[in-house]
């Protein structure tokens, strides 16, 4: 409205700074970990797997994070899990996410009656059961270990997906512009290609990155559980069950990996509320 | 705070005089501390028992004026800027909210402008009203469920009994604004402010309600401010009239003598665009333009650009402020010229 | 361990429109016959699901289980056991003939009926559950109406960072936490255990429960702030303030009750998230209840008993969203 | 804005900091000097004799002896109680609350030697084929009915051809009957000098016949003529109290009621006992090896048996698990040592032969003292499958103490004679149901259950017992000198048997000796009591005159 100087284009460090302060510590401390899960095992002189010195040592400038029951370096070991946890974490919310938006737009445009039926059966019963306990079931009939997992959760997680593709997809079914596409005649399927799923794909996206914090938890959760990644493989909750154990004499072995992923999980999920909260107009 | 307020030498107030609102400013928070005024030097006296008509169209600020009466500007991120606000010899403008607690309710009674859905949709009629008639006086249940059904008659609600055990859902739209209008008066405020209190109903329920709270007035004696952009509603009741338009009072006047001599455009050009008075077969007047929107007024009078007798002065500023014409106040410059042209 | 960005907002004022015209009376019946219709569609869409689990099994569970030596006799009696016996219509027909004459088949490993098993269990989740939801309750109400009543001051940025954090913050995680200090440090509650009945379980049930509150305190808080918020801008809220009424009947009166409906409509989808985490805490404190049950069962390859409790936990979700409903549309006749 | 935020984020750091600086107060200075004194002491037993059980108080001020009979005492189980009923496959805790709240003819006392319980006198005839065993007089169960020679009859029938283990002990009683009600005459088809510790066992407990087939669910609230009875609870309960039997023919008990309670959770049982819930917990975790808190008292102790390897023989020669020279090597591959110190603390010891080195039929026959020859291993692997290199699966029972650490130590040690080894954790009841099944190549094995020697032996190496089934190991020359051993006449005679017994062991090798078994016990029990309490996994507790 008030005339000012040429809108320059903000580059990435204003647009920074512009952020708000929530955005902004979410987005250091997710950059942080990332790169520290990248550098630590690649210069620290001691092996994830390997035993490096004298079993249950006290955290000190060698052992930033101590030793385990077998000579690990948990500081190693803390940050080969995070690799791990946020691949996983990641394949565990992409898959879901095209399957969901998919299966959602089509049930959303698609104008059989039978759908809803067939819907509010299956889709809503999956989405009523508890999302760890139907993880846990699907690995237990499909076996332990990473594909286990990963399988379990895209089984699971597409359902919500799905639900809240086909919510946007019903309401934008009586958009204008989705009935123009149909007096031009276009196909179903063209319509539904070009128009509806980028449409729905902008919000189940946002929504993933919130699901995001939950899956990389969830997978953690299994593992201490002891039902998902086994040891001696360096992972957050196969660590922290290791560590359980000597909470009374040793408490470091636990806290750390806890630590790291409760920072991991909450940077992530403040990222997400302010995206989500912004791309959905949603107050919460 | 209180004891302060009164303490103030307000002006020389005529005894009987119950509210003087003089030169208000109310202004809207916005982000970065900045204000968006929407009333600027709004005038208003109020007699005992006298009834006060506020017309103005949309926008002119009419409902913030209601507002500020009865303190609720904060809730709508709204303040007082400037001017004063005296009541019953209380100075109100920077009033805690202490000091508004104890006149809602008791000492100005106050009806809402979309006041259908300003029952609670959980409660029956009978708790919602022994909850204002207890505010004031604690009386034992009986006494207040007498005192209610007594309400209810007072409003002209048929079946009263029968009325007080419904839920608001279950009442018409008339019958709701009665059962707000009876909540309003329950405490017996000496000041009734009513914001469009017919704007929903159709026509038939209009008159009711506006018999009815002439009637009030008089068997209760109270004042009443009725709000409306209605002009035929307000010279029905009112007793005198206050014309605003963009913020400010443009005119304040008894009724007759505003109804045939107005000393404002504004004012007659309302009168002339009235469609119950217009005679069949030639054309109604329209006020050209539109109504100028709030944060963007003109300098100088803010009627000039749709004014037929607007000239150079009247776009110069400062905006002229009420100055008494004949029997009324007028905020035109040419006011006097158009006594005679009229 | 949702999210609460993807709660579906019912709060009074936005989903269904307040008919303001007169209330068209309509038929009572249809309602609840359109309620018990969904319901037994949900059950049967769970009942579905349990039952295709056994059956994602890759290659044959029989011989997974008893090993390739077993003799085909002993795996037609197993595979009797998990009831993969006919076609697939009859497998199904007969779990959910199973199921309604009350039987969820036979454990594998104890060779007990799953419902046994489930019975002596039960109980200890459905403690839990009840303190968690009513200790929850007790919290998150007063810090939902200051959320609401203060949410443009420091307050209401702090408890929206706060909540955000702590609903991602992993049970487990706290659960240990709360061990260390509470439990060994300060010595306030036992590390772990149960004891059967009522008063005297309350004493292993509350630090349970205070964990499990960490993760559903902020999301009902944050729903009942923003039900508040709602109705903070409704009508008859100017009425009861321009009446000036005492302050305790406005905030419980005219602030509370009409938020809570919408709040508790919405406790039955958060019971998901509740139930979730239930199976790692009870396995932390060593709570006997079905969690630790599927996690037994789990390890065991169990599968008899897994469906079973994945059924079990999809009634539970089931029962209490249906209360919830009811209890608030009761509370609040706009919601029906 | 930006200080609110701040200010949560430095809260949530704060609570999470905290909770670590938590547990560094003065208390764990303390305890730094008294894991000191502990980790000296624990070596200068383990050296010397495990056998004399010196009790070890960690405390600097020994806790004084309580005032006897004491109360109640919670002991804490790692498994829930599926039934009373004895016959049915046993997993530890439920044998001890069968021992202690069923009636037994035999019950062992605390070294192990079977004394006679319900039975006041038995003779056995000149050729040892016919025991004769007089019942104490008007012996009743806990509910007062009287107990006669005809349920004892009933008891071994019901249970004769579905006994869990120890077929060998069993199979030669071909008759028993009960003459009168005070007397039981059993007849043997071949002299058996261990026939007592049979009956102390918890799988021949005594039932009147009535009763249990009246009764469906009889043994969820089963009588009792043993030392206790089931006061509270029933199987499966999270918590069963039992409490003192007034009948009890040698009462009144030491301990008034014992509380088992249930915790399958290791870490949960270690933490029930440093904060006080739990008075005694088996099988601690070697790496608490340090004081848990104050009035805690651990100490390591043999129950009796080895820890070792064992071997799926199902697998033919051409297979690496099934080829002799493979495991020759493995054992020699082992450093014992290392194993002891990384996964169990240095509590469970290196093994030098077969049985514990503490036993009177030990032998040290490992080759190389059981010590660590690289060399000699990869000479030997010269000409098997594993000549250069191949792979095996390692099977580890994850919900014992230190055993998932010891196969990964073995893991890293076989890998020196590139033999690549993948771990496979699982719970014990998993573990097992494989193994019977034959589903596994080797696992880490834990032979307990206690003396005599021969019985201990005949289970690894006996068909039809628990490990020997397991391994699939049938050898008729092992069935024989196991008989030339039962047939023994005197000490001599039967030292010598074992001592060839444990050789052919070695050479066949379906199982190789590790560590010798010594578990990590904790307490908070005053020392009188805990020296009643401890005993093997099959569990004794003292009565009043035993424990003056």
């Amino acid at each position: 409205m008030v005339g000012s100087s040429p809108q320059v284009e903000p580059n990435l460090w204003q647009r920074f700074l512009r952020l708000d302060p929530q955005m902004r510590w979410g987005l250091v401390l997710i950059v942080l970990i990332i790169l520290l899960s990248i550098l630590v095992p690649l210069l620290s002189p001691y092996h994830a797997e390997r035993s490096a010195d004298t079993p249950l040592l006290r955290p000190s400038f060698a052992h930033p994070f101590g030793t385990d029951q077998l000579g690990r370096d948990l500081f190693v070991r803390a940050f080969a899990a995070a690799r791990l946890d946020l691949l996983l974490a990641l394949i565990g919310v992409s898959i879901p996410l095209t399957i969901g938006t998919f299966i959602g737009a089509v049930a959303g445009t698609t104008r059989i009656a039978a759908v809803s039926y067939l819907w509010r059966t299956v889709v809503d019963a999956i989405n009523a059961l508890p999302f760890f306990v139907l993880v846990m079931a699907i690995v237990a009939m499909l076996g332990q270990g990473v594909t286990g997992i990963l399988v379990a959760i895209a089984l699971t997680n597409w359902a919500r997906y799905a639900r809240l593709a086909r919510a946007r997809a019903l309401a934008l079914r009586d958009v204008e512009f989705i009935q123009a596409t149909r007096l031009l005649g276009y196909s179903g399927a063209r319509t539904l290609l070009r128009h509806v799923v980028p449409n729905v794909y902008a919000e189940t996206l946002a929504y993933g990155l919130s699901d995001f914090a939950l899956v990389i938890v969830a997978i953690a959760g299994l593992s201490f559980l002891g039902v998902g990644v086994r040891p001696p493989t360096p992972e957050w909750g196969a660590m922290m069950s290791e560590g359980r154990l000597l909470i009374t004499s040793e408490p470091w072995i636990i806290l750390f990996p806890g630590l790291l992923l409760s920072i991991t999980a909450i940077s992530v999920a403040l990222v997400a509320e302010r995206l989500v909260g912004r791309s959905r107009g949603e107050f919460f | 705070m209180r004891t302060i307020a009164a303490a103030m030498p307000s002006t020389a107030l005529a005894d009987d005089v119950l509210l003087q609102v003089r030169d208000l400013k109310i202004c809207f928070r916005l982000e970065h501390g900045r204000l968006l005024p929407v009333v600027d030097t709004a005038n208003l006296t109020v007699h005992r028992n006298q009834a006060i008509g506020i017309i103005g169209e949309s926008g002119s600020g009419k409902t913030m004026l209601c507002r500020s009466l009865i303190g609720t500007l904060a809730r709508r991120g709204a303040l007082v800027t400037a001017g004063s606000i005296v009541f019953n010899r209380q100075e109100l403008t920077h009033a805690t909210e202490g000091v508004w607690r104890s006149i809602r309710g008791r000492e100005i009674g106050y009806v809402p402008q979309s006041s259908l859905a300003g029952l609670n949709p959980l409660l029956d009629i009978e708790t919602q009203l022994i909850e204002s008639i207890t505010a004031v006086q604690s009386i034992s249940q009986q006494e207040a469920g007498r005192e209610a059904i007594e309400l209810l008659e007072k409003v002209r609600i048929p079946r009263a009994k029968q009325v007080l055990r419904e839920r608001p859902y279950q009442l018409s739209g008339g019958m709701r604004q009665r059962v707000m209008i009876a909540s309003a008066i329950a405490q017996k405020p000496k000041l009734l402010i009513a914001d469009e209190p017919t704007t929903a109903l159709d026509v038939t329920i209009q008159r009711e309600i506006l018999t009815l709270i002439a009637n009030l007035r008089r068997e209760l004696r109270m004042a009443v401010i009725v709000v409306s952009h209605d002009l035929a509603i307000i010279e029905e009741i009112g007793d005198s009239v206050v014309v605003m338009y963009a913020g400010m009072a443009v005119e304040d006047g008894p009724v007759d003598v505003l109804a045939h001599s107005p000393r404002h455009p504004y004012t007659r050009a309302l009168r002339v665009s009235r469609v119950d008075l217009a005679t069949p077969g030639c054309e109604i007047e329209a006020i050209a333009g539109s109504p100028v929107s709030v944060g963007a007024w003109p300098e100088g009078c803010r009627f000039w650009p749709r004014c037929p007798l607007a000239d150079d002065d009247c776009q110069r500023p400062p905006h002229p402020g009420l100055r008494p014409v004949g029997q009324q106040l007028s905020a035109c410059i040419h006011a006097d010229r158009m006594g005679r042209a009229a | 361990m949702e999210r609460p960005s993807e709660l579906p907002q019912r709060t009074a004022n936005e989903g269904t429109p307040i008919r303001l015209g007169g209330w068209v009376s309509r038929l009572a019946g249809n309602r609840l016959l359109q309620r018990l219709g969904s319901i037994l569609l949900v059950t049967f869409g769970v009942m579905l699901i349990a039952f295709t689990l056994i059956r994602l099994i890759p290659g044959d569970p029989a011989s997974i289980l008893l090993g390739e030596g077993a003799s085909t006799q002993d795996r037609e009696a197993f595979r009797e056991l998990l009831g993969l016996k006919g076609s697939l219509v009859q497998q199904l027909a007969a779990y959910v003939g199973g199921i309604l004459r009350g039987s969820l088949g036979t454990s594998v490993e104890s060779r007990q009926p799953v419902t046994q098993f489930i019975a002596s269990r039960l109980p200890v989740t459905l403690s839990l559950i009840g303190v968690t939801i009513s200790m929850a309750l007790v919290l998150a109400v007063p810090i939902g109406i200051l959320a609401a009543i203060y949410r443009r001051t420091w307050f209401g940025h702090l408890f929206r960072i706060t909540a955000s954090a702590l609903v991602a913050t992993p049970t487990f995680f706290s659960a240990v936490v709360a061990i260390l200090l509470l439990a060994i440090h300060f010595n306030l509650a036992p590390v772990a255990g149960y004891r059967g009945n009522f008063p005297a379980n309350l004493r292993y049930l509350w630090l349970p429960a205070l964990v499990l509150c960490g993760v559903q305190v902020p999301v009902l808080a944050r729903v009942l702030q923003s039900s508040i918020v709602d109705t903070l801008e409704q009508e008859f809220v100017e009425t009861a303030i321009v009446r000036g009424l005492p302050r305790r009947t406005y905030v419980w009166r005219y602030l509370l009750r009409p938020s809570l409906a919408p709040t508790i409509a919405l406790l039955g989808y958060i019971i998901g998230t509740l139930l979730g985490a239930c199976v790692i805490i009870e396995l932390i404190f060593n709570l006997p209840g079905i969690g630790t049950g599927l996690v037994q069962a789990v390890t065991n390859r169990d599968y008899p008993t897994v469906q079973g409790i994945v059924f079990v936990f999809g009634m539970i979700v089931v029962l209490v969203n249906t209360s919830s409903d009811l209890v608030s549309e009761w509370l609040d006749p706009r919601l029906r | 804005m930006k200080r609110s935020s701040l200010l949560a984020m430095a809260m949530v750091l704060a609570l999470l900091v905290s909770s670590v600086a938590g547990c560094t107060p003065t208390e764990r200075i303390v305890e730094k000097e008294v894991e000191k004194v502990v980790t000296q002491q624990v070596e200068k037993v383990v050296t010397k004799e495990v056998e004399k059980q010196v009790v070890v108080t960690a405390t600097p001020e020994p806790a004084l002896g309580a005032k006897l009979p004491i109360a109640k005492m919670r002991l804490a189980l790692n498994g829930p109680v599926p039934t009373m009923d004895t016959y049915l496959p046993m997993l530890g805790p439920a044998g001890e609350a069968v021992l202690l709240a069923t009636g037994h003819l035999f019950r062992f006392d605390k070294s192990k030697t079977p004394l006679p319980d319900l039975v006041d006198t038995y003779s056995i005839s000149a050729d040892g084929l016919v025991w004769t065993m007089k019942l104490h007089a008007n012996l009743k169960y806990h509910d007062g009915t009287p107990l006669k020679a005809a349920d004892v009859v009933y008891s071994f029938n019901r249970i004769k051809d579905a006994a869990p283990t120890n077929k060998t002990l069993i199979k030669n009683i071909t008759n028993v009957e009960a003459p009168d009600n005070q007397t039981v005459v059993w007849t043997l088809s071949q002299p058996e000098r261990e026939l007592p510790s049979f009956f102390a066992n918890y799988f021949c407990a005594i039932h009147p016949q009535d009763k249990v087939e009246a009764d469906k669910d009889y043994f969820m609230h089963p009588l009792s003529a043993g030392c206790y009875y089931i006061k509270e609870g029933k199987p499966g309960d999270p918590v069963i109290v039992l409490a003192e039997n007034p009948n009890y023919v040698h009462g009144p008990m030491a301990i008034q009621t014992i509380e088992l309670v249930v915790t399958p959770d290791m870490t949960s049982r270690t933490l029930q006992l440093g904060q006080g819930d739990v008075d005694f917990v088996y099988e601690l975790p070697p790496a608490v090896r340090g004081v848990l808190a104050k009035g805690v008292s651990t100490s390591p102790f043999n129950i009796g048996g080895m820890i070792g390897l064992v071997f799926n023989l199902r697998m033919g020669e051409d297979t690496p698990v099934g080829n002799n020279k493979v495991r020759q090597a493995i054992s020699l591959a082992l450093d014992r040592d290392e194993i002891s110190t990384k996964a169990f603390f240095g509590v469970a010891t290196a093994a030098k032969g077969v049985c514990p080195d503490t036993w009177p039929e030990f032998v040290p026959l490992l080759a190389n003292g059981g010590k660590q020859d690289l060399a000699a291993a990869k000479a030997l692997l010269a000409g098997t499958p594993c000549e250069n290199g191949c792979d095996m699966t390692l099977q580890t029972w994850s919900d014992r103490g230190g055993w998932p650490e010891a196969a990964t130590v073995v893991k890293e040690q076989l890998a020196k004679i590139n033999i690549n080894v993948t771990i496979d954790s699982v719970t014990a009841g998993v573990s097992m149901a494989r193994m019977d099944k034959g589903d596994f190549e080797f696992c880490v094995g834990g032979m307990g259950l206690g003396r005599p020697a021969r019985i201990w032996l005949s289970n690894q190496y006996v068909p039809g017992s628990f490990w020997t089934d397991k391994a699939a190991y049938k050898s008729a020359e092992m069935v024989a000198l196991f008989d030339q051993a039962a047939r023994a006449a005197d000490e001599k005679q039967y030292l010598e048997a074992t001592t060839k017994i444990q050789e052919l062991g070695l050479k066949d090798m379906p199982l190789i000796p590790m560590l010798n078994r010594n578990v990590l016990i904790g307490t908070r029990l005053p020392d009188n009591v805990f020296a009643m309490v401890d005993g093997s996994d099959i569990f004794w507790t003292a009565t009043m005159s035993e424990a003056q």
